[in-house]
């Protein structure tokens, strides 16, 4: 199995068994974003305790890339500090799921962490107490 | 009949990418046939000068090229004037010319008449006009993807100026009756314009025939170059135009405060023009018709017959396709969804009953996948949103032929699909 | 510095013309390196698929491919953001495009000021805004075809909205002092526009050291293809501006009654791109840099000087050169009449003094003795028929100069011009 | 020398030393046309006898084919009749110049006949006695 193959079916198991699949009961904070054009379309739950990530779920729906990535980002997260979230960056991101993604695609990888990151920073500017 | 292995070959970039690979993508835009290729490279390898007013040898012979390059396009269209022919970028500028020349004149309360199947070039430069209170009507589709002409009757009314369809859908690849509609235009009126962006490359087009006063088309999705596209209009209204873009070549004479316009079809060029691209569009025109327009149409015809054979045959499970299925009223394109993925807006919510949407597998990875196995096709909206929300989706793949694919590409499409149905499915 | 004679054989035309060709119309349009021809062919041959949302690997490619045009362009006039680099077809439309976004925000009694040095396509544009109460306002030029920069700055008032100006006259030859322009149009708070169609092509050029907020240019007047051209323009400008074509690319999302805009620099590039144009357009600065853009103007001022020296020597009877001899402050280009020809009109009758002006030649007719020997030069107003008036002729003829001319070019003009002065003086 | 040579010669001989130069006292019509754009001018005079043109003067400023050309046609047009000089085809001026012209210049060669036609026209319409 080559790399790239490996890293197909990794993407691949994630989204036909998405991990923290589901919606959560009273987070501190949840974004719902889409995209318009290819309606793929991620929304994140989060629950913070003080400045950490105690849980973290999704719910979407769109292409193998944007909810392959969503289960990613979800495992990611958990047990994070809400800045160390915010530091990661989309190459970092793109690195781990590991495929040679176009232009095009990379917008649907990228989704879920713009997602979560936007609901933090959101957090933040709202002056909730984290 | 040609033989169509034998076109393949005149297209050096299959054998360049691989004689196994399949494009299926030529209604964005075509391959060039060697013969296009060359007209480019040798204009600029022995005549390339600017043309008009260049009064040595190399400026004429240029200017002349030209010239014939237009005069050529316009038979190829059965115009019987080529200055009737102005050059442009694409079909998009063709169609915003007409936007901004013929909204001139247009008032408050003024109404235009296009389909819901209209490309975005067809729908965005009218939507300019709002700002002015003019008030843009759509006319609906049937069920099996053609034109609902009661629908489209019923909004004619004397308040429409402007009446502009597409020849042939980009999605549903349905042909529409222009020239039932160009009567129902003129009866009323009002102005008649066609997209003719998929039928120009595709099938016998006569703008007499059609009788339509303009009509829009790309070179670039005819085997022509990128970069030059054409506006035909009847001489008798283009005279009549304000010009759209000012400066060289479109002037007569310029005084501080007022200036005098060329004649037509100069009137509309401002500026240098594209003219290794116009030269390259002519060679284009000279390629299509060695092989002959209804030869084209008639091999487009059979594969999209053979599309709807092994469509039976894999019966793929969830795969709808849009459009009629009668192929006398068919361009080459074939638009298909696995599953539903009805659009997703603003004052939705998500449901948490599992990835996806049913069974459907989206477009991208349809693409993405076909993509893996050497065939090339399109998935999104193809810049038909409107149109593609009405068929209650937000993307659908599309598959479009040329002269170039062979029956031999149709099966590939479909046995790759199936194998990208059963990678997908959950 | 280069050897230019080896830099010629770089451009295949003048081996297949003959190398005793003198090609003297670069400011009309420039000859192509083997580079910039092959750059176009390969795209063809190649990587040839439409750009923006196919996600099959050669329309990623060619995507990838216009992106790097677009840097590569941005870097070469020092713009720190491909973002404000559009892709348009030349000069002229990118000088439209701004005459129509720039217009919907302009009300009677504002005033565009311009100098009488312009090109038609710095001036037609903006005389269409005149309908609406607009007024264009001309600087002067001083005696020796510089601009004179106090009549510009008495010209500028609270009502000037836009100060739009070339940076080198395609007849003068004279370079503009850009910045100091920038600089009181910004102090008046009006938009500054720079048209680099003469200047990109032969001088170093930094849009962010001048400060001007659009600059318009040709790609082929640089070496580049036909049919595409630049409009710089600075970001927060652009994101600003109404778009000026609707259709494909320039969207984000098209409803039925409403659309909402691509990013730039996409929201301005409506339809199907120029793809190969732009790719070919990289080319020629690649190969520009290659050169040098300190020795491509360095060349040019080195003929022009020779130019000089050889008016001097051969003293031509009644030959009249126009614009600044210091060619510090001169592009390549060299515009002259044999005898004066004054502009005749309307009003004014014809005396019977016999043919022609006194001993004037007529720029038609230098011309054509100058082709008969090989020799191409343009001859008429070059599209700049204000100056050409404010410089009390009807037409006169020019030699322009690029990086495949010689020294023995222009000496050959000099002797051509001996022999044709001869033949039709009376 | 060659044919273009001589054609050449003959027409720079009627640019040098045009026939029919000089303006003429009372015509029976007369006009100037002129192209903004190059400056060429020409000024027709023209005295019928009938339907015959007697006479036939032009005076002018321009190019060598646009006067070189005025001379030849005030030589052609004397001792036609009107309907004959209307009937004179561009191409059989451009033909008797007998040079490559290109397009710009062969609007130079054509305006000297174009405005014999079009004065001899407008004596018509003008319902001049001819
Ligand atoms: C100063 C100047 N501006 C604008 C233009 C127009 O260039 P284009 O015809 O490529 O649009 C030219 C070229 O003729 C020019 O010299
Ligand atoms: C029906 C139709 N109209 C217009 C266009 C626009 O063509 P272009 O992008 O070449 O301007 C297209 C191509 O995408 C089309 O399919």
């Amino acid at each position: 199995m080559t790399d790239v193959e490996e890293k197909t079916e990794i993407l691949m198991d994630h989204y036909r068994s998405p991990h923290n699949y589901g919606k959560m009961e009273s987070p501190t904070a949840e974004l719902l974003e889409y995209n318009p054009v290819c309606g793929d379309a991620v929304q994140m739950f989060v629950k913070l305790k003080g400045n950490m990530v105690e849980d973290v779920k999704f719910i979407g729906r769109g292409c193998s890339i944007s909810q392959g990535s969503a289960s990613m980002v979800t495992d990611m997260a958990r047990g994070k500090s809400v800045e160390e979230i915010m530091g990661i960056t989309p190459q970092h991101l793109l690195n781990l799921i590991g495929l040679p993604l176009g232009p095009s695609r990379e917008k649907c990888a990228l989704l879920p962490l713009n997602t979560l990151q936007k609901c933090l920073a959101r957090l933040g500017r709202e002056n909730v107490k984290i | 009949m040609p033989s169509w292995e034998r076109i393949k070959e005149d297209f050096p970039i299959f054998r360049n990418l691989g004689s196994g690979y399949v494009y299926l993508d030529s209604a964005a835009t075509s391959q060039k046939p060697m013969s296009v290729i060359k007209a480019i490279s040798d204009f600029y390898l022995y005549n390339n000068s600017n043309v008009h007013r260049g009064i040595y040898r190399l400026s004429e012979e240029a200017t002349e090229m030209y010239g014939r390059s237009r005069e050529n396009v316009s038979n190829f269209i059965g115009s019987h004037d080529p200055g009737q022919i102005v050059f442009v970028r694409n079909a998009t500028e063709a169609l915003n010319l007409l936007s901004y020349t013929l909204g001139w004149e247009l008032v408050s309360g003024d109404e235009i008449l296009i389909t819901i199947m209209e490309h975005h070039s067809n729908i965005v430069p009218w939507q300019f006009l709002q700002d002015k209170g003019i008030k843009l009507v759509y006319a609906d589709i049937r069920p099996d993807g053609t034109l609902d002409m009661d629908d489209l009757q019923s909004k004619v009314s004397p308040r429409t100026k402007i009446l502009s369809v597409t020849h042939v859908s980009n999605v549903l690849g349905t042909v529409n009756p222009v020239r039932e509609i160009g009567k129902i235009a003129h009866d009323n009126g009002s102005t008649f314009i066609v997209d003719g962006a998929q039928s120009v490359p595709h099938m016998p087009v006569n703008v007499e025939t059609i009788d339509c006063d303009f009509m829009a088309f790309s070179g670039h999705k005819m085997l022509g170059p990128t970069g030059i596209g054409v506006l035909y209009g009847k001489r008798e209204l283009l005279e009549k135009m304000h010009p759209f873009m000012g400066g060289g070549e479109m002037i007569s004479e310029v005084y501080r405060d007022h200036s005098t316009w060329a004649d037509v079809p100069e009137k509309f060029e401002a500026g240098t023009p594209d003219i290794a691209g116009a030269i390259g569009l002519s060679a284009a025109v000279d390629y299509l018709r060695s092989i002959g327009m209804d030869n084209v149409m008639k091999h487009g015809r059979d594969l999209m017959k053979l599309t709807f054979e092994m469509e039976a045959e894999e019966n793929i499970p969830g795969l709808l396709s849009y459009g009629p299925r009668n192929t006398d009223i068919r361009g080459p394109v074939y638009s298909f969804s696995i599953g539903e993925i009805p659009p997703f807006g603003v004052n939705q919510a998500l449901v948490d009953d599992g990835i996806g949407v049913g069974t459907a597998i989206h477009p991208h990875d349809v693409a993405s996948s076909l993509d893996a196995s050497g065939i090339a096709v399109r998935s999104g909206h193809h810049c038909a949103m409107p149109l593609t929300h009405r068929l209650n989706t937000v993307a659908t793949t599309r598959a479009s032929y040329y002269v170039y694919n062979t029956e031999e590409d149709v099966r590939r499409l479909f046995r790759s699909l199936k194998r990208a149905a059963e990678v997908y499915s959950k």
